[in-house]
Parts: C-alpha cells; structure tokens; sequence
C-alpha cells in the first residue's frame, strides 16, 4: 500500500498512515533507492508518545471518571475501563490494525482487509510513513501509538452509563463496537482511501475518530439503559474529586503525545501541536471558570477541570494546523459551550449521561472540528493548507461531523440492541443500591 | 422527653428527614454505623482471602422528642423507612430527664 | 449515674474535653455525627447537579458520671461549647443502671 | 428492655460479635468512634508541629436485649473484649421502653 | 536578538537563551551559512522535558500542597494551583515570554520588551539556540519548556498562606506578580543581556528565579496576612500524606525535565544533571531522615519527603555544574539545614509558612545557589567554569541571591498591598472555619 | 573493560555491559579509530526510560504495595520503599555499579571489582557501549538507567513482609542484601565475562536479576518472620484498591522504560519490546479475569491488576526477543498460573507472603524465563538467537533460574539471620496492633 502523496503534501499533518515498507522492499527490490531508515529522535518521540496515551487511559482515564462516581462503584468503572483497554490491545493485534489501516479492496472507502490480521508481516525492520515523505518510523511503534487510541476510545464511552451497566454488557459492547464502529471510522479518516480522508476533511489528532464518535456512542448507550435509580433526588456527588483531579492532570499530560505524537515526527509543528494542547486547554480552564463564576456565584475546581477537557476535546483536531492564539478562542468557547450544554440543556433534556461524555466529548469534539476549519485559516494565524477556502473546508469538516454522528449513531444503536438480548444491559436494582463493587466485582475500594 | 433511636438503610435517610420534619420534628442527629442482625452480608475476595461481611452499612438517627410526639415519631420513621425487605431496621425509645440548648441555655421542651 | 450526650461543632471539642477534665471527669467517647437543625446548611455544585445539604458535621460526646457531677458537667460542657450562633447544639441526660470497666469488672462508680 | 452499650477495642470487635451469637443474640449494631480515658495515647510530629493525640479508636457497640439476658450479655462482652491492659473500654446498660421492627411493625420483645 | 557567544561559552551550561533564527534568516539572507536545523533527539528531549515540568504542577505540586492541607481546604489548593497554571499559560503567549527573553532596550538589563508579544513572529520554522554553537531547537518547544516554569513558579508561592486566602486575591496575586517580579527576573538571570546573566553567576536551572523566589513571596504573603485561626492550638495535621507523597514523587520525576531538560540538549552534561538530580535528592532525603530519627526519635515519611524536596530545590542552580559526589553532599547539607530551619528556626520565630515554602524554597535555594559556587570547582568533582576561582564565584552567587531576595521581596510586599486594597487578601473567619472548598467554591472533596 | 562481540551479537538484545570510551581513548590514543559519540536520539530514549523506572518505583510501587496494606500501615510500606530507593542511590553510585559492572578479575564470573568506585573515571565525555557495534550512549545515563533498577528490586522485596518488619532492619537488610546478592547476580547476568552472561542465558530485561531475586528473598523473609498478628483470622482488606490502582497503572506504564528502555537504542527492537509490553499484560490481565470469573464466580479488579503484573513479569526476560502473538500466550499462562498459586497454593502451604512477591514476581519471573527459550523460536515468532535450539535454550535458561534461587535463597537467609541478630526483625505485638505509621513513624496517613 502506499499513499496518495500529492493529497498528503497539500494536506499536511492531517491523517496517519502506515507502510510496511522493509515487506515492501522484500517483495519488490527493483524501485529500492535505499530503505528509508527512522531517525532515532523520531523513533523516541513516538515511543514516548504512545506511553504518554497509555497513560491516559490508565490512571488517567479511570481517576478521572472514577473518581465522579460513587465509591461503591469506584472499582467498578476502574474494572470497566482496565478490562476494556486490555482487550483492545489483543483486538487490536489480531484484526483491528489490519481492518483500520490496509486497504480494504472494493469496501476500502468505509474499512480495511484482514491482510496484516495477527500482525502478519510485521518485523523489527518494517516501517510506517510519517507525513513528510521519505521520513519513517518503525511500523511497530506506530502500531503501539495506534493500539492506544483504540484503547482508550471505547473506554471513553463507559462514563455516559457508570454505575448501572453490566461488566459482561459492557465486554461485549466493545467487542462488537470496536469492529463495526472504530475500526471503519479509523479507516475512513486516517488511511489514505478512507472516505474522509480523501474528500479532505481535516483531522490532526482524532477529533472525529475518537471524541465525536466516543460522545455519541455515550449518548445512545445513556438513552438507552436509562437513569440511574434517584438520579435528581438523590445525593449524586462526586466521591472524590482528588482522584478526579489526578485523571485530569494526567489526561493533560498524555494529551501531549495524543496531540503532538499525531505529528508522528519531532519537529516544529509537533512542538505547535504542544503549544496549541497548553493554551487551548488554559483558555477552556479559564472560560470555564469564569462564566460558571458568573452564572453561578462559584468558581468550582470540577468546572475547571471541565473545562481542561472540554478545551483538550477541541484542541485534539486542530492542534497542528491553527496558531497558539486561534487556540486561546478555540478553546474559551469551547470552554464556555461545554459549560452551558453540562449545567442546562442536559437538565432541560433531563437524560442522564452521568459524567457528560456527550456533553464534553460530543459536544467539544464537534466545535474543534468546525473550529479547526476555520481557525486553520493563515488570516486567523493558523497554518493553512493547500487550496483553503473557508466556506468549502468548513463545509467538509460538517460533512465528516455528520458522517461520524450518522454511523456511530445508527452503529452503536444496533449494538447496544443486541448486547441487550444476548446478556442484558442493566444489573438489577439491588445490585445498583449495593453498588456494583460488591455486586459484580466481590470487592470494596476503600477499607479506612 | 425521649430520645428515639432508628437503624434504617441508608438510602432511607433523605425520605425519613422529610417524614419527620412533615410533622414537626425539626431537628436530629444522625450517624452512619454498621449493623449485624438477620440481614445477610456478602463475600468479599482479595486475591487469595476470602472474607465473609456481616457487618452492613447503616444509618442510625436520634431524634429527641417530647412525650407526646413519640407516637407519630414512630409512624413516620416506620412509613418513610420501610421497604418490606429483611434489614429494614429497628426503633428503640429512652427516656430523657433533661435537655439543654448550649446556645441559649434553655431546657427541655424549650430546647428541642 | 448518667450518661450525658452532648452534640456540639467540632471545633469545639479539644476544649470542652479541657472543660471537663478540669471538674475530673477523665473519661468520655466521642463520635462524628451528622446534624440537622435551624441552622442553614449549604448549596454543592456538581457541573450540572445542585444539591442542598442540609446535614452539617458535629461531634458527639457521651460521658457517663455520678448523679451529683451532671449538673457541673452539663456547665462545663455548655460554657465550652457556646459560640452564641445557631448551631452550637444541644445536651440530653438519661439514666444508666449499670456501668463495667471490662478490664477488671469493677462496676458502677467505680468503672467511671 | 435494655440496651447495652460497650465500648471496646476495635480487635475485639469479631470476638465480641461470636461471643454474643454464642447465647442466642443475634442483632446489634456498631459505631466508630473515639476515647479518651486513662489509656495514654501517642504523639504525631509534622514537621515542626507536634500533637499529642489522646482520643484513639474505639469500637461502640449497642445491643438491646430483653431484661433477663443483660446479665449474660455483660459477661459475654466482658470475656470476649478483656486483654487485661488499659483502655479495654466499659460496658453502660440503661432501658429502653420501646422496640420496633420496621419491616414488620411487631414491638418490643419481638422486635429483638 | 543575539547571544554573547564569548561569555556564554566561558559558561557553558549556565543560562537560556532564544534566538528565532527562522524569523531572523528571512529578513537578513546575506549572512545565513545555511540555517542551523534542530536535531530530532534534542526536539524530543526538550518535548518530553516540558511534559514532565507540567507534570510537577499538576497533578505534582497540587498534591504534594492539597496532602498537607486539611481535607476542607483540598479543593481550594487544587484550584489554586490550577488556576495560577492555566493563567500563566496566557500570560506566557500573550507578553510574558516577551518581557522575559527579549532586549528591553535601555531597560534590558532588567526587563525585556514587547516585540514577542502574541509571540509575533514565531512559526514552525523558528529556532531558539542552545548552548552549545550551531545547535538549535525549535522556537515553540523553547517557549513551552519555559512556560512550564512560568507556571510553577507563582503556583510554588501558595504553599505559604493556603487554607485563608481568597481565591479571587490570588488570580489578582499571580497575575501583577508575573508581570513585576517573575518576568523580570527571569530577564535578569536567563536573557544575555539582563543583569545577573552578565554578572556570571551561575543557575544552571532556576534557582533562584524559580525557589528563593518563590520561597521570598509566600514569605511576604504569610506574614501579611497572619496565621490561621487556631495555629499552635488545633491539630492541623495533612489530610492526606499519600497524596503528599504521590506529589513529592510526581515532583522528583519532573525534576529532571526542569534539571536536566535545562541543558536545552540530549548531551552527556543533560545525563550529568540527570545523575545529580538522582544523588542530591537522595543525599537529602537520608539527611532528613538521620538527622530527624536522632533528634526526634521516630524517622517519618514527611521528613523524607521533605528531604527529597530540600534536596532537588538545592540542586536546581547546580544540577549540570557539579558531579555527582559533591551532589550527594549539597544535598545532605541542604536536607539537614531545611529540617533545622523547618522544626525549629520557623517554631521560634512564630510565623505560619503552612507549608514551608520559604523554610524549604527559600533556605534550599540559597544553600544550592552558594554551594553552586563552591561543588562546581573541579577540584571538588565539579566541571569548573572559565577562569574560577571560589571565592569570586561565591561572591557573584551571593550577590544572585540578594537581588532576588531584595527585587522579589520588595516588589511582593507591594503587590500584596495593592491586592489588599483592591479585592483584600483573607476570607471570613466563618469561611476560614467551614473550609475553602464550601466557602469559595461550593464543593466538597470527598463524599466517602 | 571490553564486551566480547562475538558473542553479543549472537546474542542480539541479550545483555547490558558499559565501555567507558572516554577514558579508554585517554589511555590509549593508538587503536581509537574515531571515538563513537552518543546519538541524540538514544540518549533521549535512556533520559528518559530512566525516568519511567524511577516512576516506576516511586509513587509506582509504592502505591501498589501501599494500597494492598491496611491504612495503618500505609505511610510504614511507602517509607520503606522510599528510604529503600535513596539508600540504593547512593550506595550505587558509591560501589554498586562497580560491583555490578567492572570487571572482577579473578572472581568476575560472579561479581566485579572496585574500580570505579565513586564513579571514578566517569565523566560527561564517558560512553557505555550498546549492543549495537560502534553505537554508545553517555555512560551517565547509563548508570542512571540501570541505577533504577538497582532501586527497584530490594523495593520489591518489601512486600512479603510489609506490616511487620522494623524499619531499621529493613534498611539493614537492604544495604547487606544489594551487596552480597543484587551486585553479584546482576554482575554474572549482564556483565560480559559474568557466569550467566558466559553460559548464553536469555534475559532481555531483567527477569532473573530483578523478578526472580526480589521473589526468592521475599519468600525468605516472610518465612523466617512470621505471619502477621490474626493472619487469616481478622480482615485484612486491601486499605484502598484506588492507591493499588494508580501504583499498577503507573507500574505498566514505567515498565516500558524498563523493558523496551534495556534496548538502550531507540530501534525497531524497542518498539518490538513495548508491543509485546502491551500484548503480554493485556493477555494476563485477561487471563487472570476469565480464570477468576470462572472459578470465583465474579471478576475482580485486584484480579485484572494482578494479572497485569503478572504479565509484565513474565515479559521482563523475553520482551525483545519474542513475537506479540507468543507474547500474547505466554502472558496468558503467567497470568492464569500465578493466579493458582496466590489463590489456592498459597493458602494450602500457609505462610503469610502478604503482598505475593514470590506469588508473582518469582513465579512469573520464573515462567518468563522458561517461556524465553521457548518464545524466541522463530518458528514461534520470536526473533531467535545464533544456533537456537529449543531444549538446550530451555536448559540455560533452567540454570539460570536454578542459580538465582540458590544464590538469592542462601543468601537471603543469612542476611536475614544476621540482620535478625543485630536489630532484630520483627517489631512489638503492640506495635503491629497500633500499626506501624504510629508506632515506627509517629504518623498517620489520613485525617479525615
Ligand atoms: N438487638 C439489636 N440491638 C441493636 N441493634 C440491632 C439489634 N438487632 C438488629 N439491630 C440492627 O438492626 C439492623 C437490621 O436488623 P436485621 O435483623 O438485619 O433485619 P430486620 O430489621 O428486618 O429484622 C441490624 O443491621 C442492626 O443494625
Ligand atoms: N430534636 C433533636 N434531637 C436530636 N438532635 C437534635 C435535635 N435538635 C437538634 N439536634 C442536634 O443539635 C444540632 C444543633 O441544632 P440547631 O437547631 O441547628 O441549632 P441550636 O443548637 O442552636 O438550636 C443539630 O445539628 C442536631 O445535631
Ligand atoms: N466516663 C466515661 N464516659 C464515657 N466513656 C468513657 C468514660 N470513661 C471511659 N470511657 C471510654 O472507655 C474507653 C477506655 O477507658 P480507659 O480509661 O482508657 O481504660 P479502662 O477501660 O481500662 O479503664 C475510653 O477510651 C472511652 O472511650
């Protein structure tokens, strides 16, 4: 497989895309004009990058939504999201590299094939492109960096349905979700005959993939299951916002190799990607703050917090491709957006996606990847691409928001269906009052 | 005056504070305790340990009245509380011979 | 013998038990209750989720003396205590028959 | 009716639990809580503040019990808690006039 | 902007420096000799060192202070924290990084100017040079990595007057004191032109700038506005010493991005720092520790930590300039006067530095500023700068130390005035009472 | 001091050995053809794996450790591994790296000499060599790097007696234990002309040095102390599941340093040996699930985090060297056996190993290093060595365990005996009843 390399050099730094190329020179040895060899520097960064994922997910990820819940189900939402990134690393390996990221012949515009299934092929010596041509990195390394963002996108959606969905549900769900969901979306807009990849909606580090499609699964599955017992009577509080406060600080700190390790090289434009990911998130924090200040008396740490994720959520597409000051706005309204959707028009609507995957993932991953078109814009400081016009690029950014909100939608809506008849979705109420720690995990979190 | 002590589960606390206060109690003490009795516990495992848990989480509240409300305080906390499941909880009444509001001084019936 | 039970604010507790011990009372138990009266508890906000907490942190004291001590203890307590704002809590006396000290048997008086 | 509060060790808590199971008891509930007494406790340092902390952990039990078992209760409590050493804890029994069972409505002696 | 290459030759390793070369080429294209590109491993080491500074802020700093604190004040210091951080990002891009790290003019020995500002001029392709001739990295990664400090910095400073002050007095605090003392002295010590950088004395990674002045303002601060209600009388013990000691090992693992990322370069002298910042911590940590269990008769987990803090803050001026023995030794030194100062110099005097910044910031940064001076001879396992002598080093190192104890804490003393005037320093007795987190920001930490 | 290359590279990714060029050349400018300098790339790489380690060990194992003990205890377990690390620190840089790796003259099978004693010679200029002819990383680092390791594994012994053992004789028995068996074993493991070295051993990152002595010596220990008072009597509950949580995520998340990091080149091998980090931990945190939801009817986090332990374990020796697909299986067999041994095994002999150490570290360390010269058969996917045959790798590779568990068994019990002797080992009944944060420390973890 290779890229189309005149979309890649006019697109710059928009999609990820792989090339086994020491299998390539095995086979064909005739057009070798030299292997490219990794520059270590690169090599190092992306390495660095996928540990920094990782730790995202785990303690990141788990802190952060653990945390928010009740501590009778701490273990249980740390079980859901471990148990779920443990299963996407073997997913990942056997089918779900191949099915993202090789062509996938006559279907190839919405999934790959099962041509490198079990890593078939892989070895220390092959070899991914980066996005500047004759740069590589040991393919390996990129199907780590890769493997982490397929762990933590399902694990994402456990936090619209915490404290009442099944472990088995749940398992499942991912299984299924992962292969008719991620894996065609990952494919659609980061390898090179992807859909959205070649109608050239940008996308630096996942916006779409990863936070558009993880808020909506969240939103279905919420609707679906249903509100927690004494959701609006009952004391819902937080358990601890220590631990929340732990996950978000290290969210932002793997954040870096999410965001600037998208780069997939160490240059000038992964070190942009790192300055966008620190001021989008400040102008969030502080948008947050401020208008909650204002709206509601008190300056709150959760708001704040909030507002870290909600500028990281929107910060994720664009964060190679605008300016440091595009991303101040950008992240200060997503801030303040996030803010208004979390406190009234979720309670308006009056579902319960109990710790606003929708409403911060949703809702922030669709303003970034509006915002990125616009704020790409070399007039609004950004970087620009090849042939940039406002009205078109923002109307492809629309286009891959609603493609993403259609198939996961309709997807995930199919999938929870089944996992419903298959093992059911919902513990019994009891086992809600006792907590899920002791009802399905046999354990308690905290023995003081 | 008596003193009314109620064991109660915990998610109960919030619907017994309401019962209470509809009928003019407008002040009591509550703490959380565990409770042993027929209600049975659950297994808990770390690793290679096994622990049996009798000992479950629940609330107790004290609620000192005069002599007359004692009646309608136990209705109210036996409405509110119930849920017809083993584990509901107990009420025992005491007597009291005096009591003392600390900000103002004032005694018994005064101090309630 | 009694057993006094005093519900006051936290903070408030290093000096009372100095209040006591200096009328020789050398033993007390305490306990972190929840209280709930006139005075106004506070608002949490959670993004969306407001809650009304209307149960505030208290400590209770449970001290057993001789008949003639309760008046002094119940000074004691309430001159310690006293902030003069809502809240400062209450003291309620009741009757005990009999007191152990599980160490050596001893019972009554001579297990306070 | 009585209720029996014994304070104790917090390790002694499951060998009470048996030894009160062991003559027919088969209820009762348990608190955290703190003493002071006689039993010195210890000192924390922090950097350059140090506190003498004389409140330590304690296990509260109440039980209540129809009029002819407080005897045996004492003595099981007694056997069960004793280490010999100070701060074992005391046992306090006073009357209650009234028991409830929530879940069934049945009083006193059938409430147990 | 150029950098005296003769001096900073003589001083190799001393101070930072930045140079947008790209910016600079494409106005004068006579003299460029082909435009020095960054290699990818130092983009990578700068990159991750910058990570691991925002790290110690957050979750590092917010826990090791949130630990120590009372569990009704946790939120509070988190927001403080927090918030200080999300802050000085702004400020950084918007004239910070300007005041600091550009000529000021007629002013430069002092302060930089506002040519940087909105970080004008700066783009993918920009540079910032390093130390060593002809190696740069890109400009964004430099500002980054200096932002981090810019974040710690003022964040450092709360430690001394938590559990009282108001939330809306610190924002105000933080945002007049980086702009009059931070800015300035970081010009001062780190830009070629600015005062004590000309001078030579020698701050391998910011000691002075960073910790004697931190130590200095929350010295200021916590003498005017008082001890808290009930010190000396009330137990006021940490709330929780495991999240203090998850901080205070968050901290040492950032360490070395903030002491060895200083080296600018992935170079034998960045392993050096890296050594030293491994040897002084732990010298310091068992300084604490010995010397606690003889005069105390118990060795504690917060000596140690407190240790391990004393030990890096003494290293930060000398962490690439001495070797690793004499590391061992600073740090012990360091560890055993800050124990001293800590229990007993801070117990006489009376005042309420709640959470030792000065007895810790403020004492370790003189002792490893002045022991720079000295372990940096070669004849003590140091590398020796051009023309030492020890008595004219240490001389240079004191006269450091001076300044910024007389620049920061005259210029603290004002701004807290004007910041008492203006929105006032102390919150209510009752809200003190209640706990920050209800009083300020209407939430609670912890809902066991 | 010179690695014999035939054999290294017959033995790719085998064994770590050092060269400190610079003063080689100094000595002797004849046969220096060009001195090898670092590549910035790798140097980055080793910064920062060394910083994972440290990670790894602080808050990592401390956490891990600390949350599996009651609260009573908590501060006891993390000073215990703290002073541990900072003891170890100094006494590296002092002997211990010249114990481990110079040569010992005529006793160098099994432990190395003095000569670099307090690291002399050693300067920013010194290189150590990689297993890559002419490739070199600053000998700093890499003292550094594998002074982690030296941190780490009397750390892990901890856990077999942790609520019991006085703080003094643990001090003690570090200091007398890295000498006489971590120094000599790691010496014979990856020094060049070491006993194990010589014979051909696999072990890519440490399973027998670190795994398998921690596990041995552990074992020993609680032997010889005893049970804890009321030991499969009282509850003896994991104190907080949260703290074990975040200590085995940043556990997993350090280990990349540790494994792919003892590539000590940013290669394609490196990124071989993070995808079988990720493979063989998920492959046991599932196995461990499965199995325990089968035969304990529920599924337990603590049983995931196990699992994942376990896992990384048993990929410690075999990370560069096997496929992800065989990593995936023996991952799997780690996780499902050492879930036998800790749940039924364990309980059936009696002794109180309270934390597992030889449960998990020896038996997964020992599975590891078996599965290592099953793994590496090409015919399995692995990278294979010179002249592989299964049954004579398996062999070498039994010896090798067979030598760790007698050295590190005889030794460990002597040590024990004399530390038993001089400071006695096991604290007052009082003592252990009040908990040991008060009783050794005069602390408390949590004031609630
Ligand atoms: N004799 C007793 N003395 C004190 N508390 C009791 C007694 N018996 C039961 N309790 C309390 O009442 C709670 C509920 O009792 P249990 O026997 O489980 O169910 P039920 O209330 O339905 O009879 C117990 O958990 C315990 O806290
Ligand atoms: N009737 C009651 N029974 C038991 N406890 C009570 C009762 N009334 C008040 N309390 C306790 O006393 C505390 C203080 O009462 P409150 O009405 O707030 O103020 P004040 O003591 O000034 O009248 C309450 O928080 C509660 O713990
Ligand atoms: N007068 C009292 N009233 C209530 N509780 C008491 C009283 N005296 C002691 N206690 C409780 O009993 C516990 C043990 O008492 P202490 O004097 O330490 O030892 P001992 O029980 O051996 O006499 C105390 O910690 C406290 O909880």
């Amino acid at each position: 497989m290779t890229l189309k390399t005149s979309l890649r050099s006019g697109l710059a730094g928009l999609a990820f895309a792989a090339t086994s190329a020491g299998i390539a020179f095995a086979q064909a040895t005739t057009e070798t004009p030299a292997a490219a060899v990794p520059n270590k520097g690169d090599t190092t960064w992306m390495l660095l990058s996928t540990i920094l994922v990782l730790m995202m997910v785990m303690p990141g990820l788990a802190l952060f939504y653990g945390g928010l819940s009740r501590s009778k189900n701490m273990l249980s939402v740390m079980s859901q999201v471990t148990a779920t990134a443990a299963l996407m690393c073997i997913i990942w390996v056997v089918y779900g590299y191949s099915l993202a990221f090789t062509s996938g012949g006559s279907m190839t515009s919405f999934v790959g094939g099962f041509s490198k299934s079990f890593l078939a092929g892989v070895g220390v010596e092959s070899t991914a492109d980066t996005f500047t041509k004759g740069v590589v990195i040991p393919e390996y390394v990129f199907i780590c960096f890769q493997m982490t963002f397929a762990m933590i996108t399902p694990a994402l959606i456990i936090g619209g349905f915490v404290e009442r969905m099944k472990f088995s549900a749940i398992m499942l769900f991912v299984l299924l979700w992962s292969t008719f969901v991620y894996f065609p979306m990952a494919h659609m807009v980061w390898f090179s005959e992807g859909y959205l990849f070649t109608l050239g909606a940008l996308d630096f580090a996942g916006g779409t993939v990863v936070h558009i499609n993880a808020g909506i699964a969240a939103l279905v599955g919420c609707l679906l299951i249903g509100k927690r017992i004494g959701y609006g009577k009952e004391l819902m509080s937080p358990h601890s916002l220590t631990m929340t406060y732990i996950g978000t600080a290290l969210l932002w700190v793997g954040w870096f190799g999410f965001n600037a390790g998208s780069n997939l090289e160490a240059t000038g434009t992964a070190a942009l990607a790192m300055i966008n990911t620190f001021t989008a998130t400040a102008g969030a924090a502080l948008g947050w703050l401020f208008i909650e200040w204002t709206v509601k008396g008190k300056p709150s740490l959760l708001g704040m917090l909030s507002g870290i994720i909600a500028g990281l959520v929107a910060v994720t597409p664009a964060a190679g491709l605008i300016g440091p000051m595009g991303a101040i706005v950008l992240g200060a309204i997503s801030g303040v957006v996030c803010f208004f959707f979390c406190t009234s028009i979720k309670n308006a609507l009056g579902y319960d996606d109990s710790l606003d995957v929708f409403g911060i993932h949703g809702v922030g991953g669709i303003i970034g990847s509006i915002g990125t078109g616009i704020f790409v814009a070399p007039a609004l400081g950004g970087v620009g691409v090849a042939d940039y016009a406002m009205g078109a690029q923002v109307w492809k950014q629309f286009v891959a928001v609603v493609v993403a909100i259609v198939w996961c939608g309709i997807g995930s809506l199919i999938l929870f269906k089944i996992v419903d008849v298959v093992v059911g979705l919902r513990v019994s109420p009891d086992a809600e009052r006792e907590g899920l720690d002791i009802a399905e995990h046999g354990e308690r979190a905290y023995h003081p | 005056m008596k003193i009314v002590m109620a064991i109660i589960k915990p998610f109960k606390l919030e619907e017994v504070r309401d019962g209470l206060t509809a009928i003019g109690v407008h002040g009591l003490t509550v703490t959380e305790v565990k409770g042993y009795g027929r209600q049975k516990g659950h297994t808990e495992i770390y690793r290679g340990a096994e622990y049996a848990v009798s000992f479950l989480p629940k609330i107790k509240i004290e609620v000192a009245v005069s002599d007359e409300l004692v009646g309608k305080v136990i209705e109210a906390i036996t409405a509110a509380a119930r849920t017809g499941q083993i584990g509901d909880g107990k009420i025992f009444v005491s007597s009291i011979e005096k009591a003392v509001r600390i900000r103002t001084g004032e005694t018994d019936g005064d101090a309630l």
